[in-house]
């Protein structure tokens, strides 16, 4: 089975099977059934509305063994075989000896061994041996992130936090710019206060901190009314769906077809 | 004192069926898609700045994009990233295509099959590169900024990239001359910290509606260039396009929905105010 | 032996970390190389953690079935298209025009779409059933987000520019304003998560695994 | 809370020594400001002479200025392969003007374009990333006086089969290493220009050949005015070798920041470990906490707890876990009973030794009923059902939602408010903080959660850290406040410090 799937050939150039593979895929037939099993799912999906029910919970876990399995496939095809297997046994590479070839890399055994202690996990007793690994890798890249989140995180936004002011104010005396730079650079320190745990919330700390709150409400207003359109949107999607390619395309174009046929 | 039988208005209002709110909510998406009202569309600036970065490039330059979604975003953020590759294959930009997250890359695939219908001679290897999913999200933006082929030896399709004519001036994120990311989640503050800032290329942004109020500091302290929000945002692209498509189709059921909404928040807000200060009164009367 | 199951990982995260950490400060072409060394080798770690990641996910789900759990027949349905995906998947490979590229399209897209695509008739229930201003704070929320879903869409455009304007201007003030102040939080917060890993103080993600 | 202060204060008076240490320290040599006065005179009267004369305008003999104070020298926080080219500007020069260096490596070697720039661009401040010294101490006064050319890793490029350059025209006498490609089955290096074995003539490759940038070594570099189609030649022959520089001075303000912070982190983390009640403020969310739970023991009704969507690796797991043991703590000695469903088989098993504890602390070791802390199923719309039917069902009288949540926290939420019970939230998912603000009676926004479970637990790691971050967000403010004050009025000195040149 290795094998077979090596065999494939790149998408530019598919091998004859293959291409007629695509055209049936692609062709009216498995459309429609799709169209029509689509439909059927997605109203099944929707039926969580009413109640969670067993054809819910059906529909979820056929969901998750779909997904596991195409991750899977595509661990393989995009991860595994390119930058481990193909390292280790080259060969295996069907255009081996051309320059598109892949070429003999040993230094892949490292990670490779490292990699397989995760497995190891799945067996009782051998555990341990993957916490080298998470202590190779979530060490290294602890490092670069401290350092990556100052420069492209911290600085650049604490840096603009500053630059408020002038920001707005050197494109010209421009009262909404003002008022603009104002409410960005005191209600951003305003929510620093309010995040601040070392002082009491009294007096002007306590009046810094509400403004801090009143800032965050209006951010989180935001959120709401986007999540709001978010969802709305998803809701819009598939109602397109249900209504254009499925009703009207597989229900009463067949049908108009039909009587016009007749 | 108040019986059941003669439950006033309020009360009536704020008890509607469940049932009922879902069938007004269905209505309110169904009939404008039949009979579509054709609001006009206002374009916002945030989305402005994205279409004019890409229109004004000169003809050939490289875009690197990343589609970091996964089908439960599909209906915000598949309208939107087929109207910007739509751009680039008619601006006939380089393209090099990442996924970050797993279930995507058949929604990339998907959506080049769409475009090259359109633009038949937009061709895999010579125009674009889909690079397709490799695991590991920060650690593959990482790897990415220091070379496409060491980190993606084969491209979804399963060709070599190193041979393809258009890696050879574009191998690196830093070589990109703009960056657009689809993002229904944080992986974009990622590709901001360790590949946009690190390589210094200009990104934009196509965010579903959940999380684009969080890319707003990123555009004022310009780390970003724009903003394309959800599908409203993917519709104010179609329209800069001049080529409407799903997401215009839908914004007359947006518009209901929303008016729908925002009568039943204020009604039911105003109501239950009501309700109170009449069960005060009531309460105090008793007294 | 108990050196290589308790100290050696601390001392090695200890090692990477600050290897990593100093090397940013370094622009000589050693710094790239260790830089890219580290990123290729990483990505053949992570690939064998997603693998373990669903073998556990099937480990789970077998589990279930062979201990007879109540409901075993949905781990049963997950398992079946888990491995017809998985074998359609390795002979044809998962592009479109494939099975697994028709099944991820017709099966897979619709039910994940479709179960978030739920969430907005949730939204229009609690608009009319739970959606209070309990507190000054909530109406403030309540306002400014009724401003921006109103204002974002082209019927509230329609009604009046300003009311768009308006919700424009929330969106690149206040809201900025206020996701800044988080932001920098946040940052702070990854920044002292980083520091107690690299000293071996917070050891959470080695997990269990004796 | 005085010497939290003091602390800060010390902090930012090091801060200040140390920039203050940056104004003695002079960089290398830099020459005179002051442009050369004749030259600059020159320019001036050419045009003015020009002007006046009004018959037959004689063909206008525009002199190009030749720059003066010409300097190169190996370019700073770099890998060794590049130079830079530095001279005074001109106080107002025209766009048209151009200089142009250009690079050999003999010094009347054959000459390679290494790049130009035109008369009013490219700066000493507009690369901030070479030149840190003088972008963050001398910006504002010597704006705009010094020009930089940078000659950076000249010979990338493609080389077709035969090896000739495809972009670059080549001179000879170049070394050119092209880094060693992939190699065929007998482990030979494939070069360009491979015999194909099918067909035997020589096979055209399009194998990207990715050429070393070369280090630069010894180099000759000579520059070029040109203005219009009059050209100068800067007389002297400059020469220079590049080297590789082992420290970025120009990430030295990240470094002190990261320094800095990781070490008073650690400082708190050690105070914390010997004093455990460091001062944190009184966080008026766990009042409500404490209100709910009376109001729902004196109505009998169960109370449910949840802990949150996410495992154990969540930070805000573990501060719901915290604030459970506090709830378990209080519900003992009342009658109703604590019903915590979970969604994590690992997150369980924590939630159960809690809660006994808790009720073990509180006296009551005989409430504690291990059926009511039970796991329900890990997919997230139907945990969110399955919670919702307990809702309906049992009519918990208040409902806790602490942890992190993703997009069916709407569901819970709106179940919870239509059954009328007391709810109190605390998340740091942004995304899901606004329903839950809407729907609850009282939520705990972001790390107001974490120092909720910092000010309960008194846990080292969570307190130090908590204040720690306190720490540097005092300094922020501070430096915030100052920065923008002293920008206002036109010094962007405190502002360019924290510019992330790197």
């Amino acid at each position: 089975m290795l094998n077979l799937a090596i065999l494939l050939q790149a998408e530019s150039h598919l091998l004859p099977w293959q291409q007629s593979m695509a055209d049936f895929f692609t062709g009216d037939t498995m459309v429609s059934i799709g169209t029509w099993i689509a439909a059927g799912l997605t109203l099944v999906m929707f039926s969580f509305i009413y109640k969670d029910n067993a054809l819910f919970r059906l529909g979820e876990h056929l969901y998750l063994g779909i997904s596991a399995g195409y991750l899977m496939s595509l661990y393989f095809f995009n991860n595994m075989k390119p930058v481990f297997i193909y390292q280790l046994l080259p060969w295996l590479d069907p255009k081996f000896g051309t320059p598109e070839g892949s070429t003999l890399n040993l230094w892949v055994l490292i990670p490779g061994v490292l990699g397989f202690f995760i497995l190891l996990r799945l067996v009782p007793g051998l555990g341990w041996l993957s916490r080298t690994t998470f202590a190779f890798y979530i060490g290294g890249f602890t490092g670069i992130s401290l350092s990556k989140v100052f420069s492209g995180l911290l600085l650049p936004q604490f840096y603009a936090t500053i630059d408020v002011i002038p920001y707005m104010v050197t494109s010209g005396p421009d009262f909404v710019k003002l008022l603009n730079a104002l409410v960005l650079f005191v209600g951003a320190l305003s929510v620093l206060v309010y995040f601040f745990f070392s002082v009491e919330h009294r007096g002007f700390v306590g009046g810094v901190a509400r403004i801090g709150v009143y800032t965050l409400m209006v951010a989180f207003g935001a959120t709401f009314g986007y999540t709001i359109m978010a969802r709305v949107s998803l809701l819009i999607g598939r109602m397109q769906f249900l209504m254009f390619d499925w009703i009207n395309a597989e229900i009463i174009q067949r049908l108009a077809v039909i009587f016009r046929g007749g | 004192m108040e019986n059941e039988a003669k439950r006033n208005f309020l009360e009536l209002f704020l008890l509607l069926d469940r049932r009922i709110i879902y069938t007004l909510v269905a209505l309110a998406v169904a009939i404008p898609l039949i009979w579509p009202i054709g609001l006009p569309i206002r374009i916002t600036p945030e989305v402005q700045s994205v279409f004019d970065k890409i229109e004004n490039l000169p003809e050939g330059s490289n875009i690197m994009m990343s589609a970091d979604f996964d089908p439960a975003s599909q209906p915000e953020l598949y309208p939107m990233m087929k109207a910007v590759m739509r751009h680039i294959a008619r601006k006939k930009h380089k393209l090099a295509i990442t996924v970050l997250w797993p279930n995507g890359p058949n929604l990339v695939a998907q959506c080049i099959e769409e475009v090259k219908e359109e633009y038949p001679n937009w061709r895999s290897g010579d125009d674009f590169v889909f690079l397709g999913y490799q695991v590991g999200g920060t650690i593959v933006i990482i790897g990415v900024g220091n070379s496409f082929v060491e980190t993606f030896p084969k491209d979804y399709y399963g060709n070599a990239t190193s041979t393809m004519p258009v890696i050879k001036n574009f191998n690196r994120l830093g070589q990109a001359d703009y960056m657009i990311m689809f993002e229904a989640g944080n992986s974009g503050d990622w590709w901001i910290v360790y590949g946009t800032e690190v390589h210094d290329v200009e990104v934009g942004g196509g965010v579903t509606a959940v999380v684009a109020p969080q890319y707003y500091p990123y555009l004022q302290a310009k780390q970003l260039n724009g903003i394309i929000g959800g599908l409203k945002g993917a519709a104010e692209y179609e329209m800069l396009m001049e080529h409407p498509d799903m997401a215009v189709a839908a914004m007359d059921s947006q518009s209901m929905v929303h008016a729908l909404l925002f009568v039943a928040i204020v009604l039911a807000n105003i109501f239950a105010f009501a309700l109170a200060i009449q069960k005060r009164n009531a309460a105090r009367r008793e007294k | 032996m108990q050196f290589f199951r308790k100290q050696f990982p601390i001392l090695l995260a200890f090692a990477m970390g600050m290897t990593m950490f100093i090397r940013e400060f370094v622009p000589a072409k050693i710094a790239t190389d260790l830089y890219e060394g580290f990123t290729k080798w990483a990505i053949v770690i992570v690939g064998f953690s997603a693998v373990f990641a669903i073998l556990s996910l099937l480990h789970h789900h077998v589990n279930r079935v062979r201990r007879k759990v109540p409901g075993y027949g949905y781990s049963m349905v997950t398992i079946i298209a888990f491995i017809q995906m998985l074998l359609l998947g390795l002979i044809f490979s998962v592009r479109p025009g494939t099975p697994v590229g028709w099944e991820y399209w017709w099966l897979f897209v619709p039910m994940q779409a479709t179960m978030f695509a739920t969430l907005a008739f949730f939204i229009a229930s609690a608009a009319f059933r739970a959606f209070r201003a309990r507190t000054w704070e909530a109406l403030a929320l309540l306002i400014a987000g009724l401003l921006v879903m109103i204002g974002r869409v082209p019927i509230g455009e329609f009604i009046s520019p300003y009311l768009s304007d308006f919700a424009g201007w929330i969106m690149n003030n206040p809201n900025m304003a206020g996701l800044r102040g988080v932001v920098l939080g946040v940052a702070l917060a990854q920044i002292a998560i980083s520091v107690r890993i690299i000293f071996g103080i917070e050891r959470t993600y080695m997990g269990g695994g004796d | 809370m005085k010497n939290n202060l003091s602390q800060a204060a010390i902090f930012f008076v090091l801060l200040f020594a140390l920039s203050l240490a940056g104004f003695a320290q002079e960089p290398e040599e830099l020459p005179p400001a002051a442009g050369d006065p004749s030259e600059i005179a020159a320019l001036q009267d050419a045009d003015i002479v020009i002007g006046l004369e009004e018959e037959e305008p004689e063909v206008p003999v525009t002199t190009v200025p030749l720059p003066s104070g010409v300097t190169l020298r190996d370019l700073p926080n770099d890998d060794g392969t590049g130079l830079y080219l530095t001279w005074e500007a001109f106080p107002e020069e025209s766009p048209e003007l151009t200089y142009t260096a250009y690079l050999a490596e003999t010094p009347n070697g054959p000459w390679l374009e290494a790049g130009s720039i035109a008369g009013n661009e490219s700066y000493m401040e507009d690369h901030g990333h070479y030149f840190p010294i003088f972008y963050w101490f001398k910006k504002s006064r010597e704006a705009k006086l010094h020009h930089v050319l940078l000659v950076q890793d000249v010979a990338t490029g493609e080389f077709d089969a035969k090896g000739n350059a495809i972009r670059l025209p080549e001179p000879e006498g170049f070394t050119v290493r092209p880094n060693v490609g992939p190699k065929n089955k007998d482990g030979r290096p494939i070069e360009p220009g491979i015999i194909d074995p099918d067909t035997g003539e020589e096979k055209v490759s399009t194998k990207l050949v990715e050429i070393q940038p070369r280090t630069i070594g010894e180099l000759y570099v000579k520059l070029e005015a040109r203005l219009g189609d009059a050209t100068a030649e800067y007389p002297e022959v400059l020469s220079a070798t590049a080297r590789e520089n082992w420290f970025d001075v120009s990430k030295t303000n990240m470094l002190i920041l990261a320094v800095l912070f990781g070490a008073t982190v650690l400082y708190f983390i050690s105070r914390a470990r010997r004093d455990p009640n460091l001062f944190i403020r009184k966080i008026n969310g766990l009042d409500a906490v404490d209100e709910a739970i009376g109001r729902a023991t004196e109505m009998g009704k169960p109370i449910l707890y949840l802990n949150g969507m996410s495992s154990l690796a969540d930070l805000s797991t573990l501060a719901a876990l915290n604030i459970l043991g506090r709830v378990a703590r209080r519900v003992a000695n009342y009658e109703s009973t604590l019903v915590v469903p979970c969604r994590d088989p690992i997150v369980l098993t924590v939630a159960q030794e809690i809660v006994k504890a808790g009720f073990a602390d509180a006296g009551r070791p005989d409430a504690y009923n291990e059926d009511n802390i039970f796991f329900l199923t890990e997919d997230q719309f139907s945990y969110a059902a399955a919670v919702c039917g307990i809702m309906m069902r049992d009519k918990p009288a208040a409902n806790f939602f602490m942890g992190y949540y993703y997009a069916e926290s709407l569901i819970l939420a709106e179940t919870g408010a239509s059954t009328g019970a007391i709810q109190i939230a605390g998340t740091d998912a942004v995304t899901q903080l606004p329903f839950f603000v809407t729907t609850c009676d009282y939520t705990l926004i972001g790390e107001e959660l974490y120092a909720a479970s910092a000010y309960l637990s008194r846990e080292p790691l969570v307190l130090g850290s908590l204040k720690g971050q306190d720490m540097a967000k005092l300094f922020m403010m501070v430096v915030i406040l100052i920065g923008t004050l002293l920008v206002t009025f036109g010094m962007s000195f405190v502002k360019d410090l924290f510019k992330a040149l790197g």
